[in-house]
């Protein structure tokens, strides 16, 4: 399994996350930067946190014209798995990859804090190493991660089971308390938390770890899943 | 626009150079220095060369006397920031900046081109920045402008710091009304880079090519150091001295784009510096300064934003996010090259010439040709008259609290804002950017591990300008070993320090006295810390109405832990624990929380501190952390031992029953050098046999959440939860 | 050339958080009598096309693509023609 | 009743990164007939005000207060009656 990570003018987490894919989860992960057209030789692909494009306008609103979000929409296509985090979740729902928007925070400040999350949904291909109805804790950090769709893609959300992770406690004031949610073919993830700074007990907690290793046992499960 | 600027004639008659803060003796010197009568560019850049931002001309002497090198310092201060060799082949690097002025006026702007500022200090010396840490001081929040401004100046922090991704991991946030109107708002930056990377902004090589890169240049902050606003246009002054609007994308870019040329273009580099105040005048002279060489620019080729811009403005202009290079003749290109890769502008503006001669041409003409040592090593340096302030001659009688209700006044200590939590403020900054953050904020130091090692970087900030209004030698000296203490409570050697010397109007003798007196009183603890001073910065002019905020130098400190598995943090872990403190208690409450809280101010003398026994108890603390003894360890500061002891109890909601042979009164008392210390009880006999009777046993921490303490006078009994709400409510509640 | 004026806001549906911001800072200062915020963004754009049909058609492209998300925010613009100078 | 539509903008030498990011991507996306883009804020406020004179000196105040930073930001209004609901 190869990871390729995007690296978009003013991503932050790039860096953040190949460590997590490589140096602890064994997933080979490299850097692709915004301006590519191919993501040829991966198998799972990540839009990591940060600020790209400044988070001018809208967040994640200019990214989502990078030349490899073409690609990253055909990878999607083809059932090829899609991460985003935080900033990754924005784009992904600017791109039209994923539904909903996600908006100012309710207090209109940033929030950086442990975030208590129930795992709605531990039969995807990003939770399934986790047991079902775990509580886990993850770092947010985002002043917009206030998570809006309207009422019918609410309902679709939820007869689909595409809410994966639910504030136990919301910071921010998403409806139905959604901190992460997958798109309807179930191979594309959002998330506002950050699993890549939940992976080392020395950094306080290893409640990220199961994102990866979930990815991992489905590919192990599935072999290669996109053929390229 | 189009200017008519004064002739060289008219400005020796008509004085505009009094406007921008330059004296006639100042004018003559600089015309004696350049051998004819200056132009109206030359005595432009030289008001803001020769102003104290720029060129220390007061403050000079007072830093000559720092302790600034020991083994380990691999630069000291005088370029972008000093670096520390750490170990490993890596270093560390380190400063801090104040942005008070900018503040005070534009509180989110100036708050983060403040920390945008720093940052470029970091990289410019080819280090990866990895932390960010803010020390803020306020007026009282009673007052509605000092709600704002805290509101906006922790907002300007986060919206660049979060953005840019380097963690904000620290700081302080005190209030008291010395600071109504001028709040004081420093920031620190720590990188890490390898030795043999070490970059510094020299421009040598006769040939070799001026290179521009970044932000366009406006018409923002213009003179930041000297410009008064409507001196010498008729037309448009309010948009003059625009505001300088921080964008923290660009500097993402341009860190990394630079981090690239010093990683891989080692041969092409020769020097590098970021454009801070007085922009491109100050960087381009000072790099031609540091190499004793020449310079001629062509102000036509700077990239400018808006029309019709004149040499002194483009050459003062402190727009935001941009560097000057100095790149190899031939490998122009090269590095061009890879900026476009990044989107930014990287621009040929000049070339390192032949002598001594700052030339700088526009439109075609001459506008400058002078030394460069008139604008640099040239400038004046005053010795400033010093005395000492009458409130230091006949100090107030000391200070002893009657406390009645020791339950209500430690609930109410805890809510004052100065010791209430910071996490309403310090949650707006993403603390954990790099993932290295190991000990977030909350804590007395910060700690970054560093990945590929087993080490790890202790930070913190302090400052106490409370004490050193009270004694500026002791206040200051108090203020390196509150900061020392704080790295070692977490594990750490202190390795060095950067400041940032916040005082009034020095030209006045009592301020002056006060910079100089407690620059002593720290050099004096550094020495015995063995914390050089590696970088600084000086803000003077610090007033509200005429009175001088108190004297406040922040020391940023930088500590080495070698193991990680020592890090130590403050929480209690585990009940049945046993609780040490270490360092005697006396009733000094003159300049203390309590006193303040109580009588609504502060005065009376400091005790003298005695820094060796101070540094003897760092020694045993940290040989007790490091064989593994310690469960948790807090230094106690402000509020005493009182407001250390919640804060341990705090987070994990553990209690504690001590019994103290002293008045409960005194468990307010802020005398320094001491810490509260839990060490599993198997390990009694051996944390005894290292810390002999500098530490005295006091209790043990209890499964029940809350504190029961016995003292000759009386036992009381606290809980957690009163402690918790009145602690937490303490800013919240205040920013309603 | 053209100018185009644009506006862009939040669906009526969608709860504004930095609007509602406005209007509780409003009323804790006092002006009680405001009783309804709306919170937008405003651009102006300066496009060299000659053809008013085409610029209609090339702004709304940019308002449906970048300026707004549809998902929750709505637009308007009006173009108005700008005099070329002649030099 | 009087409704307020109020433009916030940067003064024109203030550094705006946002309208320079939008005006980049623009031209990225193929829109290079755009020559200027200014990135503004709109308000509208409802005002309960009976009177033109005090709606506009409070409109005023609420903007140098609040809606604009005065030390870059430059703003415009208009005033327009509303009328009033008869239940
Ligand atoms: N402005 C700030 N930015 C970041 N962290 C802050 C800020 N103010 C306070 N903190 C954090 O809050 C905690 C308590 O601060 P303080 O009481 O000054 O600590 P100490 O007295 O131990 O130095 C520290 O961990 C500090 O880093
Ligand atoms: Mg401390």
């Amino acid at each position: 399994m190869r990871a390729a990570v995007i690296t978009f003018p003013g991503s932050n987490c790039d860096e953040d996350l190949q460590w997590a894919l490589t140096e602890i989860s064994g997933i080979p992960a490299d850097l692709v930067a915004a301006t590519a057209t191919t993501l040829t030789g991966y198998d799972a692909v990540f839009l990591p946190g940060g600020f790209s494009y400044g988070d001018y306008l809208r967040s994640g609103a200019i990214a989502r014209f990078s030349p490899i979000m073409t690609a990253v929409k055909k990878f999607a296509a083809a059932g090829g798995f899609v991460v985003g985090i935080c900033n990754g979740f924005q784009i992904l729902t600017e791109a039209g990859l994923l539904p909903g928007t996600l908006q100012w925070n309710t207090s209109l400040h940033f929030i950086c804090a442990p975030a208590p999350l129930e795992i709605v949904n531990s039969d995807t291909p990003f939770t399934n190493a986790y047991p079902a109805g775990t509580t886990i804790t993850l770092p947010i950090a985002h002043g917009q991660g206030n998570y809006y769709a309207d009422p019918a893609t609410l309902v679709a959300l939820e007869t689909n089971h595409q809410i994966i992770f639910r504030y136990t406690d919301n910071p921010n004031g998403s409806v139905h308390d959604i901190a992460g949610i997958t798109n309807a073919a179930g191979n594309v993830l959002g998330m506002m938390p950050h699993p890549e700074r939940a992976m080392e007990t020395l950094l306080g907690s290893t409640d990220g770890r199961g994102v990866f290793q979930s990815l991992i046992h489905t590919m192990e499960g599935a072999g290669s899943n996109v053929a390229n | 626009m189009l200017q008519t600027e004064l002739s060289p004639e008219q400005i020796q008659t008509t004085k505009p150079y009094r406007q921008w803060d330059m004296s006639d003796a100042e004018y003559d010197r600089f015309t004696a220095l350049i051998g004819h009568l200056p132009t109206f560019t030359e005595v432009g850049l030289a008001s803001g060369m020769w102003s104290e931002h720029c060129a220390y001309k007061y403050s000079k002497p007072v830093l000559r006397q720092f302790w600034t090198k020991n083994e380990n310092v691999l630069m000291g201060p005088g370029e972008g920031a000093g670096v520390i060799r750490i170990g490993d082949g890596l270093a560390v690097v380190f400063k801090a900046e104040s942005h008070n002025h900018p503040s005070a006026v534009e509180p989110y702007e100036g708050a983060a081109t403040g920390v945008g500022g720093i940052i470029r200090d970091i990289f410019s010396i080819g280090a990866k920045p990895i932390a960010i840490l803010d020390s803020l001081r306020f007026g009282e929040l009673t007052d509605p402008r000092t709600r704002q401004l805290l509101d906006q100046i922790v907002a300007g922090i986060a919206g660049y710091g979060n953005a840019i991704g380097i963690p904000t991991v620290g700081g302080e946030t005190a209030f008291d009304n010395a600071y109504a109107r001028n709040p004081l708002v420093n920031a620190m930056c720590v990188g890490i880079m390898r030795e043999d990377q070490l970059q510094k902004g020299r421009a040598a090589g006769i040939g070799n090519a001026i290179l521009y890169v970044g932000a366009k240049t406006g018409r923002d902050g213009i003179n930041g150091a000297s410009f008064a606003s409507g001196t010498f246009s008729d037309t448009e002054d309010a948009d003059r001295a625009a505001v300088q609007v921080g964008d923290p994308f660009m500097e993402k870019l341009l860190t990394d784009a630079c981090l690239k040329v010093t990683n891989e273009h080692q041969d092409a580099l020769v020097g590098m510096q970021d454009m801070g105040a007085a922009g491109l005048v100050s960087s381009s002279a000072e790099m031609a300064a540091k190499a004793d060489s020449g310079m001629a620019l062509n102000l036509d080729l700077v990239p400018q934003r808006e029309p019709d811009m004149t040499p002194f403005e483009i050459m003062l202009s402190e727009s935001q996010e941009r560097m000057l290079l100095c790149i190899a003749e031939g490998h122009e290109q090269e590095i061009i090259d890879i900026f476009a890769g990044y989107g930014l502008d990287a621009v040929v503006i000049g070339r390192v010439t032949p002598g001594h001669a700052y030339q700088l041409t526009h439109h075609g003409a001459t506008v400058c040709d002078i030394p460069v040592s008139a604008l640099t090593t040239d400038a004046p340096v005053y010795h400033q008259q010093s005395t000492m302030p009458v409130r230091l001659i006949a100090p107030a009688d000391d200070f002893q609290p009657v406390i009645t209700d020791m339950n209500a006044a430690w609930i109410e200590l805890m809510n004052q804002p100065t010791m209430a939590s910071k996490a309403s403020l310090y949650q707006r900054y993403d603390a954990q950017v790099q993932t290295n953050t190991v000990v977030l904020p909350g804590s007395d130091a910060a700690v970054l591990r560093i990945k590929g090692t087993k080490r790890a970087l202790a930070l913190t900030t302090d400052s106490n300008g409370r004490y050193i209004y009270l004694d500026p030698y002791q206040g200051g000296a108090m203020t390196v070993a509150e900061a020392a203490r704080n790295l070692v409570a977490s594990g750490a050697t202190p390795l060095g320090i950067t400041d940032c010397l916040n005082y009034g109007d020095s030209t006045k003798p009592e301020v002056f006295f006060e910079l100089e007196e407690s620059a002593k009183g720290m050099t004096a603890a550094t020495k015995v810390f063995n914390t050089p001073v590696i970088s600084g910065n000086v803000s003077l002019y610090n007033e509200t109405n005429g009175t001088p905020i108190y004297p406040t130098p922040m020391v940023g400190m930088v500590g080495l832990i070698e193991d990680c598995s020592t890090i130590t943090t403050q929480e209690f872990k585990q009940a049945d624990d046993l609780v040490y403190v270490v360092g005697q208690t006396r009733p000094d409450f003159n300049g203390s929380e309590i006193q303040k809280m109580i009588t609504g101010s502060i005065g009376g003398r400091l005790a003298p501190i005695d820094l060796h026994v101070e540094k003897a108890h760092h020694d045993l603390v940290l040989a007790a952390i490091r064989t593994h003894l310690v469960t948790a360890a807090h230094d106690l500061s402000e509020g005493g031992l009182l407001a250390a002891l919640a804060e341990m109890g705090l987070p994990k909601y553990i209690g504690a029953e001590l019994q103290v042979d002293i008045p409960t009164s005194w468990l307010f008392a802020e005398t320094p050098g001491r810490f509260l210390i839990t060490v599993r009880p198997e390990h009694q006999a051996a944390f005894d046999d290292i810390m002999g009777d500098s530490a005295r046993l006091l209790g043990r921490t209890v499964a029940a959440p809350q504190f029961t303490i016995q003292a000759p006078n009386r036992t009381f009994t606290t809980t957690i939860a009163a402690l918790e709400k009145s602690w937490e409510d303490g800013i919240p509640c205040r920013m309603k | 050339m053209f100018k185009a004026k644009i506006y862009v806001n939040y669906k009526p549906s969608v709860l504004d958080p930095q609007a509602e911001a406005v209007k509780t800072a409003l009323s804790r200062m006092g002006h009680d009598n405001v009783t309804h915020v709306l919170y937008g963004k405003y651009f102006e754009l300066t496009l060299t096309s000659t053809d008013k049909a085409s610029a209609q058609a090339e702004v709304e492209t940019i308002c449906d693509r970048l300026l707004a998300n549809v998902n929750m925010e709505t637009y308007r613009f009006t173009l108005v023609p700008v005099p070329v100078e002649v030099d």
